[in-house]
C-alpha cells in the first residue's frame, strides 16, 4: 500500500517533526511533574511511540473521530487537542480538557474530534466503530479512529468489533500501537507468534505492518487506510511498531521490568522517531532546528504556566454531572 | 382511547421514534427473528429497512460499545438484548463506559442511549435464560432504569427513554406482552423518576415494579374485599425513582409491601425498604414486606417454577400481615370488632 | 491431517452407524414430545448433525471432557450419557440428569466426563480450556473438548481462550458445528467471509474444514486433533459443516426463516449423515439394519417410559443446591 | 502473636495454600508485575514457579471462565483481578455459570473457584479504576462474598475461601494493606459468613464493610470520648452476611449506622438497613442510618476525592444523630442533664 518514492515537501516533514517534538517535550514534561508529585494521576507516556500519533492524524481532517485509551496524551495533542487542558487536566484543574473530572487517563475534546479516550484496555474500540456506524448511516464523509496497544489484542471485544467492521463495511481505522509489552509482559509471554498484524485477516480486515517509529511509514499507511475508509471500502488494521522509552505508569524507566527490557530500550533509543526525522531535515537542508525547539519548549511552558493557573474543582460540585441534564446544544461538530 | 397490549405498545413506540427522527436506530441480536423479540419489533425491518435495523451478530460486548458511539456521534440509538442474562457480556460497556461518560468529562458529552433488554422468564428455561438483574444497574450511579408494567408506560417510558439525554436501560418483561390497556396514538412520554400511583387506599402501601405492579393490583382488589384498602404504587422507574411518591404514601398508611421481581438480597426492594425506614421512619407502624424471588437462580421445572415465581397471593399475604401489625383500623378490623362486639 | 485409504472394519461403521441412529431416534421422539407439548422446556435438536457427535466421541476416551451448548443431546449421548437422563431431564424429572433443574438445554454426566452443556452461546469455551488446563498442570493424559456453533465464533471470549489455550499449549480441541445458522441468520448475515477454519490462525491454533456429514472425515480430523492434544503438542480447531434440519428451536422445520433454508434443506437432506452410513454399511456388505433400528428404537422407547415414571421436583426442595454445602465425596472421575 | 501488615497477610495465604495442596494455582492479570497486586503476591512465581502463577493476557472473560474450568476438574484456582473494575469483562463467567453451576445441576457440582478482585482507589484514577462493586455480586445467588478488614481475616478468609466448595469473591482494598495486626502462623480459617464484634458497647450499633469496619473502630474511639457507647461489626462477610449477630446487638442498643465503602442506591448497606428495619422493627429506636459513596462514579482531582470518601468522622456524625434521635440515656446525654441539673 505504501506508495514509494513520492517525494514529500520539507514543510511536511517540518510539520510533522514539530508535532513529534511537541509530543514530546509536553511527556517529558508531564514526567517531570510525575517526579517531583506535582501531578498525582497515574500517567503513561508515549514517549518513543510519537511517530504513531503524528503520523496517523496527519492524515486525519479536524472532522474525523479519535478514541484512545490510557496512553493518549500524543493522540489527543496531535489531533488537535488543547496543551494547556492537557496539562490542566493531569493537574486536575477544571480547566482540564475533562474539568479535572479524569486526570490523564481520560481525556476529550469534542471540537477536535477527540470523542474520548479512557483506561479500560480495549474499551473503545467498539465505541469508535458506532461512532464509523453513525457516519456511514449519515452518509457523511468522516472516518473514525481506533488506537490501542498489542494488549488490546488480548480482549475479545476487539475481535467481535472487527468482525461488526468487515460485516458493515464501516468507515474505521484500527491503530495498533505494538510496543512489544503490555504492562510488564513482552508479547512472547502472552501469545505464540508475532502476528498482530494478521489479526484482522480472519474477519476480512486487511492488516499491514509499519515500522511505527517512520514517521513517513506511518502517515503512508495511514492515508491508505483513511482512504479506503472514506471511500466505503471498510476498515483497515495498522499495526505500528514501536516502543515506549519509559517505563508502563510514570517517568520510571522500568529498566528491570519485564524480559529483556533493558537490552531492547538501547537498540530502540537508536530507532527515535524524532531524531530520524530530524535527520531526514538535515539531509533536506533544515540543519539548525534550535530556534524552532525554543519555539515549542516556550509553547510547552507556557501552557504549564497557564494550566498551573487553573483553579482546583469546588467539593460542592462533586456531585455535577452524574447525569447529562438535558441535550446539550450543539456546540462542536460532533 | 384505543387499547393496545403491551407488546404491541412497544413496537409502535419504536416505529413512531423510527419514523419521527432520523437518528434512531435499532441494533442487537434477533431483531428480525420470529422468536426473538416476541413480536414487539416485528416487521419494522420491512417497513424500515435493515439499514435502520441491524439484526447483528452475537457480539453483546461490542454490539453494545457499537451503540454507545453511534450515540457519541449523534445518532439515538436503541440496543436490543432479547433476554436480559445477555446483558452480563455487556457490562463493561454499559458500566464502565456509558453510565460513566458523562460524570469522567464533566458533562462535555452525555450518551442518548436507550439499552433495551428483556426479562424472558418461566417455561422451563432455568437458571441462565430467566434472570431479572435490574437491581444490578440500579447501582450504578450515572445509568437511569425503567420498567414499565403498562401498554401505555411500556410505549411513553420508549420514547421518555430515547428522547433523555443519558444511557437508559429500558426493561419489559414478556410475562406482559399480552396485557392490554389504553395507549395513546401520540407519542406522550411518560417522565423517567415519576411513579403512578395505580389505586388510592388508606391502610397499606403496596409498591410494585414492573409485572409486580400488575399482580400488586390485583392483589390490591382481593385485600379490597377483605376490607383491606390497598394503595397501590407503581413504581415504572428504578432509577432515579419516585421517593416522594412512596414515602408520601407509606406517611399515610403506615405500612409497606415492596413487590419485585428480582432476588431479596440487595435488590431494588431492599432500597425501597431501607429509604422508608429511614425516611419515613415515625409513621411507620409495622415493618416493611419484601416479596422477591427467592435467593435461588430460576429451577426449570414447571413444579419449581410455580413454586419460585410469587404473585398477587404472596403480596396480599404480606399486606395482610402488615396491616395486622400496624393495628391500623381498617375496615376489616372495625367489622370484626363489630361482629365481636355484636356477640358479646 | 487425513490418513486417507484406511480401511476400518465392519464394526467401527456399525458402531459409529449405532450412536448416529440413536442419535437421530432420539431426536425424533424429543421432536415428538415438544409437538405434543409434553416437553416443555426449550429443545434444540441436532437432528442432520449427528456425524459431527458421534464422529468426534469416537476418537475420545471417558476420562476426557466433553463441553457443549443449547444444542446439545447428540454431544451427550455420543459420549455416553443416559438416554432415559436425557429424557427424564427434557420432562423435568429429579431422576434427570441435571436433577430436573436443567432441562434440555444443562446437561451433565461427570461420570462418561460430560462437564457441562449450558445455553449462554461460547460459555463453555473458556471452562473446556480450564480443564484442559487442570489437566495438564497434572500431567494426566487427558484432555477437554468444546462444541459450539459457528455463532459462538462472534463472541470474543472465543477469540481469547484460543489465544490463551495456544500460549499455554493445551490439551484441548475446539469442534465447532458450522450449520451455517446462528438461529434466523445465515452466516453470510453475520460475516464477511465464509472461512471459520481459520479462525484459529492468528492464534497458533491450526484449522481445519472437515465434512461434517461424513462420520469417517469427522472421526478422522478429531482423531488427529485429540492425538496433538494429548501429545502436548496443543489444541486444534475443526470446522464441522453441517446443518439442521430442524429449525432452531422446538419441533418445526423453520422452512420459512432465514435467507435461503428452504432451498439449502432440500440439498442437505441429500447429504443425511445416517443414510451416507447406511451406503457404506451396504456396500460392505451389511444390508439390513432393520433389527439394529429396531433395537435402538425399543432402547429409546424404553429409556423414554422409565423417563416418564420419574419423580418430578418437590416444591419444598426449590431452595436446595443454591450453593454446595460441602465437598462431594470424590464420585467420578472428574 | 506476630504481627503483619494486611498486604503479607495475603501473600502468606497465598503461599501456604499453594504449599499444602497441589491443587491450587493463581492466575490472572499482573501476577508478577512490580505494580498490580501491590506486593500482594511479591516473589510467588520464584517460589512456587510460573507454572503455578499464570500470569495471563488481558482476557478476563476467558481467564475467569478458565478458572472456573479449571475448578471443575478438580483444581483449587485463585483467579486474580487487580482492580475490581475489570470484573465487569467477566461477568457472564462469574454470574451466569459459577454461581449457577450446582443449582442447575442440582448440586451435581460445585465450583470450588475464588475470584480475587482488588478495590483500588483513589490517587486521582478517576471512575473507571476506582469502584467498589461488591454489592452486583451480593445480590447473586451462589455466590459468596467476603471482604477483610484486618490483616487475620485477610489470610483467614482467603484460606475459608479457598477451602468453600462454591465460587467465593474475595475482596482486599488497597487502602487497608499498610494496616498491621497480629496473624497466626498456622492456616486458621476464618468462618465465612460470621460477623466479627470488634468493639462492644451499648448505645449504637455501627456495622462496617471492608476498609469501613476500620474507620467505624476509629469512630466508635471518637464517640466513647464523648460518652456514647458503640458497638462495633465488622461484617466480614457480606453474602451470606451474619444477621444474627447484627440483629441481637441492634435489638440491644436500638440504633444501627452501617458503613459502606460502595454506592448507595441498592448498595449492601440497603440490604442491612432493609433487614434490620424487618427483623427489629419494635426495638429500633431510630433511622438506621446509612454511610455510603454518594450516587456518583469516583471523581479524579483530589479536592473531589476528598470529599467523595466518607471516614470514619462521617461515621461517627451518623452514629451522633442515631443516638441523639433514638433518646438513649448515654453517658452522654446523662452528662448533659447532670450538668444543666447543676446549672438549673
Ligand atoms: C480491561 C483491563 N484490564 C486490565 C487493565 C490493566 N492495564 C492497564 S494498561 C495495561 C496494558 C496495556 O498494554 P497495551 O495495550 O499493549 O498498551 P501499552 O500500555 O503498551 O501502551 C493493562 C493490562 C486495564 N486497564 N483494563
Ligand atoms: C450470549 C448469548 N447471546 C445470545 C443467545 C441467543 N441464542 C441462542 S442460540 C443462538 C444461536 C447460536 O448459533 P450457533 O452458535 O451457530 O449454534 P446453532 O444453534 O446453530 O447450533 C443464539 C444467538 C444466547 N443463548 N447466548
Ligand atoms: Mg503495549
Ligand atoms: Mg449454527
Amino acid at each position: 500500500m505504501a506508495r514509494q518514492g513520492m517525494t514529500r515537501p520539507l514543510t511536511w516533514w517540518r510539520d510533522r517533526w514539530r508535532m513529534m517534538f511537541l509530543i514530546r517535550t509536553a511527556e517529558e514534561t508531564v514526567a517531570q511533574l510525575v517526579s517531583s508529585g506535582e501531578a498525582r494521576c497515574p500517567c503513561h507516556l508515549c514517549i518513543g511511540q510519537e511517530a504513531v500519533a503524528a503520523g496517523v492524524c496527519a492524515a486525519l481532517g479536524r472532522d474525523d473521530s479519535l478514541w484512545g485509551g490510557h496512553r493518549s496524551h500524543g493522540h489527543y495533542l496531535a489531533k488537535g487537542g488543547s496543551l494547556e487542558a492537557l496539562f490542566a487536566e493531569i493537574l486536575g484543574r477544571t480547566s482540564g480538557c475533562s474539568g479535572g473530572r479524569g486526570g490523564s487517563m481520560h481525556l476529550i475534546d469534542r471540537e477536535h474530534g477527540i470523542l474520548g479516550a479512557v483506561p479500560v484496555v480495549a474499551a473503545t474500540v467498539p465505541l469508535a466503530a458506532g461512532a464509523a456506524l453513525a457516519y456511514k448511516m449519515r452518509a457523511e464523509p468522516r472516518i473514525a479512529v481506533a488506537f490501542f496497544g498489542d494488549g488490546a489484542i488480548e480482549e475479545g471485544q476487539v475481535h467481535e468489533t472487527m468482525n461488526l467492521a468487515a460485516l458493515y463495511r464501516l468507515p474505521l481505522v484500527f491503530v495498533c500501537e505494538n510496543n512489544l509489552y503490555a504492562s510488564h509482559l513482552h508479547w512472547s509471554e502472552r501469545r505464540a507468534a508475532d502476528n498482530l498484524d494478521q489479526v484482522g485477516a480472519f474477519h476480512s480486515v486487511p492488516g499491514f505492518r509499519v515500522d511505527g517509529n517512520d514517521i513517513e511509514a506511518v502517515f503512508q499507511a495511514a492515508e491508505a487506510a483513511v482512504e479506503r475508509a472514506r471511500s466505503g471500502a471498510g476498515p483497515t488494521f495498522l499495526e505500528c511498531r514501536t516502543f515506549r522509552w519509559r517505563g508502563h505508569v510514570g517517568s520510571s524507566f522500568d529498566l528491570d521490568v519485564g524480559l529483556k527490557r533493558r537490552g531492547e530500550l538501547a537498540e530502540w533509543l537508536l530507532q527515535d522517531p524524532v531524531s530520524r526525522c530530524e535527520e531526514k531535515l538535515a539531509r533536506m537542508g533544515m540543519l539548525n532546528l534550535a530556534e524552532e525547539k525554543e519555539i515549542i519548549r516556550e509553547a510547552v511552558a507556557a501552557a504549564l504556566t497557564a494550566a498551573r493557573a487553573g483553579p482546583e474543582p469546588e467539593e460542592a460540585r462533586m456531585l455535577d454531572h452524574v447525569w447529562v441534564d438535558r441535550e446539550e446544544p450543539a456546540r462542536c461538530v460532533h | 382511547m384505543r387499547t393496545l397490549t403491551y407488546v404491541a405498545a412497544i413496537r409502535e413506540a419504536h416505529a413512531q421514534l423510527l419514523e419521527r427522527d432520523a437518528r434512531v436506530f435499532v441494533i442487537g441480536q434477533g431483531l428480525s427473528s420470529p422468536w426473538y423479540a416476541g413480536g414487539s419489533l416485528d416487521h419494522l425491518d420491512r417497513d424500515f429497512g435493515c439499514g435502520r435495523l441491524l439484526d447483528s451478530p452475537v457480539s453483546e460486548n461490542a454490539v453494545t460499545g457499537m451503540a454507545i458511539g453511534a450515540a457519541l456521534a449523534g445518532m439515538r440509538p436503541i440496543v436490543f438484548h432479547p433476554r436480559m442474562d445477555f446483558l452480563l457480556l455487556a457490562m463493561d460497556p454499559i458500566v464502565n463506559q456509558a453510565a460513566n461518560w458523562s460524570y469522567l468529562f464533566a458533562g462535555g458529552a452525555g450518551v442518548p442511549v436507550v439499552i433495551r433488554a428483556v426479562i424472558n422468564r418461566g417455561g422451563e428455561q432455568g437458571a441462565q435464560h430467566s434472570q431479572a438483574l435490574h437491581a444490578l444497574f440500579m447501582h450504578i450511579p450515572g445509568l437511569k432504569v425503567v420498567m414499565p408494567s403498562t401498554p401505555a408506560d411500556a410505549k411513553g417510558l420508549l420514547i421518555a427513554a430515547l428522547e433523555d439525554p443519558n444511557p437508559v436501560l429500558y426493561i419489559d418483561d414478556r410475562w406482559l406482552y399480552g396485557h392490554t390497556g389504553p395507549v395513546s396514538e401520540s407519542m406522550t412520554a411518560t417522565p423517567i423518576g415519576k411513579a403512578a400511583v395505580r389505586r388510592a387506599g388508606h391502610d397499606v402501601t403496596l409498591i410494585g415494579i414492573s409485572s409486580m405492579a400488575a399482580e400488586a393490583l390485583e392483589a390490591a382488589q382481593d385485600l379490597a374485599e377483605e376490607g383491606i384498602d390497598a394503595e397501590v404504587i407503581d413504581l415504572r422507574s428504578l432509577k432515579p425513582w419516585d421517593r416522594e411518591t412512596v414515602l408520601q404514601s407509606v406517611r399515610k398508611t403506615g405500612a409497606a409491601v415492596i413487590a419485585d421481581p428480582g432476588w431479596r438480597t440487595a435488590g431494588a426492594a431492599a432500597e425501597i425498604a431501607a429509604t422508608i425506614s429511614e425516611e419515613a421512619f415515625h409513621s411507620l407502624r409495622a415493618p416493611t414486606v419484601r416479596i422477591t424471588l427467592p435467593d435461588a437462580p430460576a429451577p426449570a421445572s414447571r413444579v419449581e417454577e410455580r413454586a419460585y415465581y410469587p404473585g398477587s397471593g404472596a403480596i396480599a399475604c404480606g399486606a395482610r400481615r402488615a396491616v395486622e401489625i400496624s393495628g391500623r383500623q381498617t375496615r376489616h378490623t372495625q367489622g370484626a370488632q363489630y361482629l365481636q362486639g355484636a356477640t358479646a
